[in-house]
């Protein structure tokens, strides 16, 4: 699959985004400076971005906890977001979501959530919706591994086959859910597997190959938006960082994370673009510093930010 | 004016407000060609076609969350639960869906949907069938919970539900949908949050709900005729609850009598009890607060048993008598 | 798979003692004398005594609201079944649970059901329970073809491979879920597929051959029960009456029904039986009869049984 | 005697009765080479290998459903449901199952389990982990309710509801987890449905639960420097209640203040004011009932606004103070 020369800067630079993020995340909340927790995607760029860069603007996607990816990779404006995890007043959900739950309806962001799988169920309502609205815009609805075992995703892609909606289920087998080995009941190929026994198409590719991903999800969204229904997409990838903040990684051992760690997205990626000509190392770096420096910037930003004030808390719980 | 029976009611808000509306649309099990397990959807099917009453397998937390997603962006989903137990099936998609993502995401999103579902016993559908649990859902914010005891209200409180930007638990009672009364045949709407007293008195107030406003009816006119004067009074929104019409009645009358159908351990009717006993009418009570409500019991099979689970019309006479008698 | 004169009398029995009390059921209910409802499963004979024939007295069955067939093949009493039936003091469950609800967990019948995929989850715990006990008892655990598009039956399914418990899920799939036609999603044959997605031997058998059947479960216990974990039967097979008393039928042809009633399950089975000279005609004749003097004795014995004490009626809530 | 946390004593409580009872066993998410999610059960996969403690993928309705089917026949789970939040994904097994197969079969099943689940907030996990639910399931009959304050508590209570022949949903408390307290290492047992008084007090009764003792108990001792003497009452187990206990306290101080966390609108004070009021404790009352409980919100992330959503020490002094003023 052949990208452009600004395709390539735009991908690589969220996906420098997107690991500036998280690492700034993560000191943020080492330093004591976030309440609550957070769940890192560092390693796992290739999905987020190779995914969401096949939608238009127009287009929707729905997320999980896992979330700071997806979202950067719709394009969120980094200093609401970045403000947001800081649980400040002008972040995307006025500080009442946080890491787990930055949304921003407007912009086709239909929000990360806290409960494994619980976007699933809503992804199917919005492609009956997007169909029945007849605008031609798509979803992308995501999940991880572990939310593939709850039943919210077989009776979602029951209905899903049942509607034909317009929806391409993502799922960004990590390998574990939270300490749980998720090859003790499926691999990436067996989830995919399901896909078509439900009625749709089930592919899985090598999640840390962006243009693999990009290729899979591409397919998917083409066949959506042809009004031939949903596809099921399956990334296998992993997350670096432990499950959330409080993970001691006792489920897993230091090798492995060293072998997930020598296929970085991003280094198979830049590796891509030299090879194929499309950027030199110099670009790359300046892409890279521009990446920082953005996330730098979100976080001044974040930190320069008011708090919500006290007096708007009961605000926001019924719409008018 | 025309009378029609509870179920025509709800079909008819149902009806009418797709008609006006396209974003409107229903999602449950069997309510195509099967017209519903209660024939609430009979006929719907046919006049809307399979893009707007989406006939559903198994699926109650799926469908749930179907709603709420076309919600989310702009749709009108009415999702039907064919009974009231199954939704603890649906519950996470509404209750950490539904209710929460207008909050979670700063005000910023909104999920205009009705979950209907029938509630209550007395047709022999034994433990599984027949429970209510409407107070699980007053318990949420963002949620709205209505629970209409006539087929004037079943309309009128169903139009405002799927016209309210959220999410709103419609708890409609199998006993009820085949009771008759008058119902205009144009579109009307009873606002969400606004108590009816259904019929005035003013030596005790009786607060009731669904198939229990009947009873307490017919109570009070029994009561009549020993020279008891109830006032029977229907929130019928019980999330917003219209505290001022509980409140202003119990300081009129000075004795309240709370009766409802489900469980009486933490049923609604523990909420009406500390509303009243915090406010201002507090210092009204010539008596003790009383409820009358379901046994602490599954609802049981039998059909005696399965009466006597539940408040009946003699049952709450007798608990009125006492009440209206007692001297503190 | 050969059976013996003995064994032919014996499943030809229940299967005209289901008969008979469905049509029993039926009448009674026509005749004002029960109050709710009820779910027959005429047509669906083979599937109940083909798969619960090949267990020991020992051995488990749990159900789901169809269940009046399969309580009477892991032999139930029929007075203290149709007694329950009519809600009286002397029924299985003193009148409390009535037809959807009819259990005797101390013979081994862990009870009907009136959710849908209710006893699914149960299912798994009891076959952990059992392994743990370790006394090589195994559980046939029935549900409909709707109960498998359930959410419990995916996350049933992958804990019951995870444990490998002993336990046969067998799903009696009659084509509908109340009036949707669960082909729309899943056939039987599909639905076996799913087991093997999970990881689970699975197969789908003539629904209406006993000895299909038997065959079929016959294996799945040998495996549960040699400690090979679960496994999946879907019998394929059909109900003659409406889903429950108040069906209209809106959703099937006439056709249809008359098809599948030239595939009765008992006349299959006295066919048979006949072609392997195990039963004459008369034999089969007066085990016919035997079958409906049992439901007429129990309808008796039912009618004749004393209501529930009101006085008790908030018993049995709590175990001591 | 020795002090231990309450997370300790709760797997103290688990940790002894499986080397007492080999039919006790656990399930749950990442209960194993994780711990669980608060460290509950750190160490217990070592000990008691994988065979008792069994973990498992996202399935909160099936891992529930299987500690129900065990449990029928004979086997003593422990289920844990990581955040309460997520009972309502496992609600179905809880309410419908677990809670009337005895009943519905006449009496003749036992379903002898525990569903063990944190609730509550204050640790910024927002929306979607910070909900305390445990009044749906007071409402469920079939259904024992337990909710610990102290190391103490956990303890016994946790033994209790191991050995109860019943289902019993044990609400532990986020906050609670890394409180210290005196814990004896053997076993001992509190009974369930005993309410305990706190501290004792003359003028003001607060009832409160979980985290609230707590509070409350800091606030009965800043308000005694004031000279108001408040007696804090533990209710301990929400259903069965110990009524007794909480209408005698309040026909001794004539005055009640029921703090929880949970949403106000529904939550088990209301049952706590109805019980009060229906009572013979109605004739001493000085002044209303009063509740004081969780905002009518989700719970926010930002710590402030998280940390007004639900009563802190100063909302119950005040409103403490207020009420023992209050003259009616
Ligand atoms: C329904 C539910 N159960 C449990 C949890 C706690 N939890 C949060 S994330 C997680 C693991 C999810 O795994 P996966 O879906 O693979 O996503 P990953 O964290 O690996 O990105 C768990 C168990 C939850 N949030 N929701
Ligand atoms: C969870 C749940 N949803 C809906 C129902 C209502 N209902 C009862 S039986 C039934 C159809 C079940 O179909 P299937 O599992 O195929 O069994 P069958 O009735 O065909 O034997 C439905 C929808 C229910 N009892 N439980
Ligand atoms: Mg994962
Ligand atoms: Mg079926």
């Amino acid at each position: 699959m052949k990208i452009t020369k600004q395709q390539a800067e735009d991908y690589l630079l969220q996906m420098y985004q997107i690991r500036a993020f998280e690492e700034q995340a993560e000191k943020s909340y080492m330093a004591g400076k976030i309440h609550g927790t957070m769940h890192l995607s560092i390693g796992m760029e290739a999905s987020a971005v190779g995914s969401i860069s096949t939608l238009e603007p127009t287009d929707f996607i729905i997320g999980h906890h896992r979330g700071h990816g997806l979202t950067i990779a719709k394009g969120a404006d980094l200093n609401l977001m970045m403000a947001e995890f800081y649980g400040k007043a002008n972040g995307y959900c006025r500080g009442r979501g946080g890491s787990m739950h930055i949304a921003d309806v407007e912009g086709g962001n239909l929000g990360a959530n806290g409960v494994v799988a619980g976007g699933i169920p809503m992804a199917v309502g919005v492609g009956i919706g997007l169909k029945m609205q007849k605008e031609g815009r798509v979803l992308l609805a995501f999940f991880g591994d572990g939310a593939a075992s709850a039943g919210a995703f077989h009776e979602s892609m029951i209905l899903a086959v049942l509607f034909q909606v317009p929806v391409v289920f993502i799922c960004e087998n990590n390998q574990y859910a939270m300490s749980f080995r998720t090859s003790d009941w499926a691999d990436s190929a067996k989830i995919a597997e399901f896909g078509k026994l439900y009625g749709m198409p089930g592919t899985s590719t090598n999640g840390n190959n962006l243009l693999e991903v990009r290729e899979a999800v591409q397919k998917a969204v083409e066949h959506a938006r042809a009004g031939n229904g949903p596809s099921l997409v399956v990334n296998d990838t992993y997350r670096w960082r432990g499950h959330s903040k409080s993970d001691r990684n006792r489920y897993r051992t230091q090798e492995e994370i060293d072998e997930w760690k020598e296929k970085d997205p991003i280094v198979r990626f830049t590796e891509v673009v030299l090879k194929e000509k499309l950027l030199t190392e110099e670009e790359i770096e300046k892409i890279r510093e521009q990446g920082y420096a953005d996330i730098e910037a979100a976080r001044a930003f974040a930190e320069a930010s008011p708090e919500p004030e006290v007096a708007t808390l009961l605000e926001g719980v019924y719409a008018p | 004016m025309r009378e029609i029976t509870y179920l025509e009611a709800i079909r008819e808000a149902m009806t009418q407000e797709m008609e006006r509306d396209e974003r409107v649309f229903m999602i449950g099990e069997d309510i195509g060609e099967y017209g519903g397990a209660f024939q609430v959807s009979y006929g719907m099917l046919e006049q809307f076609g399979p893009e707007r009453i989406l006939d559903v397998p198994i699926t109650e937390l799926a469908l749930t969350g179907a709603a709420v997603g076309a919600a989310l962006i702009g749709m009108r989903p009415i999702a039907e639960i064919m009974f009231m137990d199954f939704t603890t099936l649906a519950s996470e998609q509404l209750v950490n869906q539904a209710a929460k993502l207008r909050f979670m995401f700063g005000g910023k999103a909104t999920v205009p949907m009705v979950l209907r579902t029938p509630s209550g016993s007395g047709t022999g559908a034994a433990e599984h069938h027949s429970q209510s649990l409407e107070n699980w859902f007053t318990h949420i914010p963002g949620l709205k919970v209505v629970q209409p005891s006539t087929p004037y209200d079943a309309k009128g409180l169903l139009v405002s539900s799927i016209r309210d930007n959220n999410a709103v638990v419609f708890v409609e009672h199998k006993l009820l949908y085949k009771t008759k009364g008058p119902v205009p045949e144009e579109l009307y709407t009873i606002p969400l949050g606004q108590a009816d007293i259904k019929r005035e008195g003013k030596d005790l107030t009786i607060i009731a709900t669904a198939v229990m406003v009947q009873r307490s009816l017919q109570a009070a006119e029994e009561l009549a005729k020993e020279g008891i004067d109830v006032e029977v009074v229907d929130p019928r929104t019980l999330r917003p609850l219209d505290k001022d019409t509980l409140i202003n009645s119990v300081k009129k009358t000075g004795k309240v009598l709370i009766v409802h159908e489900a469980v009486k351990t933490s049923g609604i009717g523990g909420e009406f009890a500390a509303v009243i006993a915090e406010s201002e009418a507090f210092g009204y009570l010539e008596a003790p607060i009383m409820r009358l409500a379901g046994e602490e019991i599954p609802i049981p099979y039998n059909r005696m048993l399965e009466y006597h689970a539940v408040p009946q019309v003699e049952n709450i006479i007798e608990k009125a008598r006492d009440l209206a008698q007692l001297k503190v």
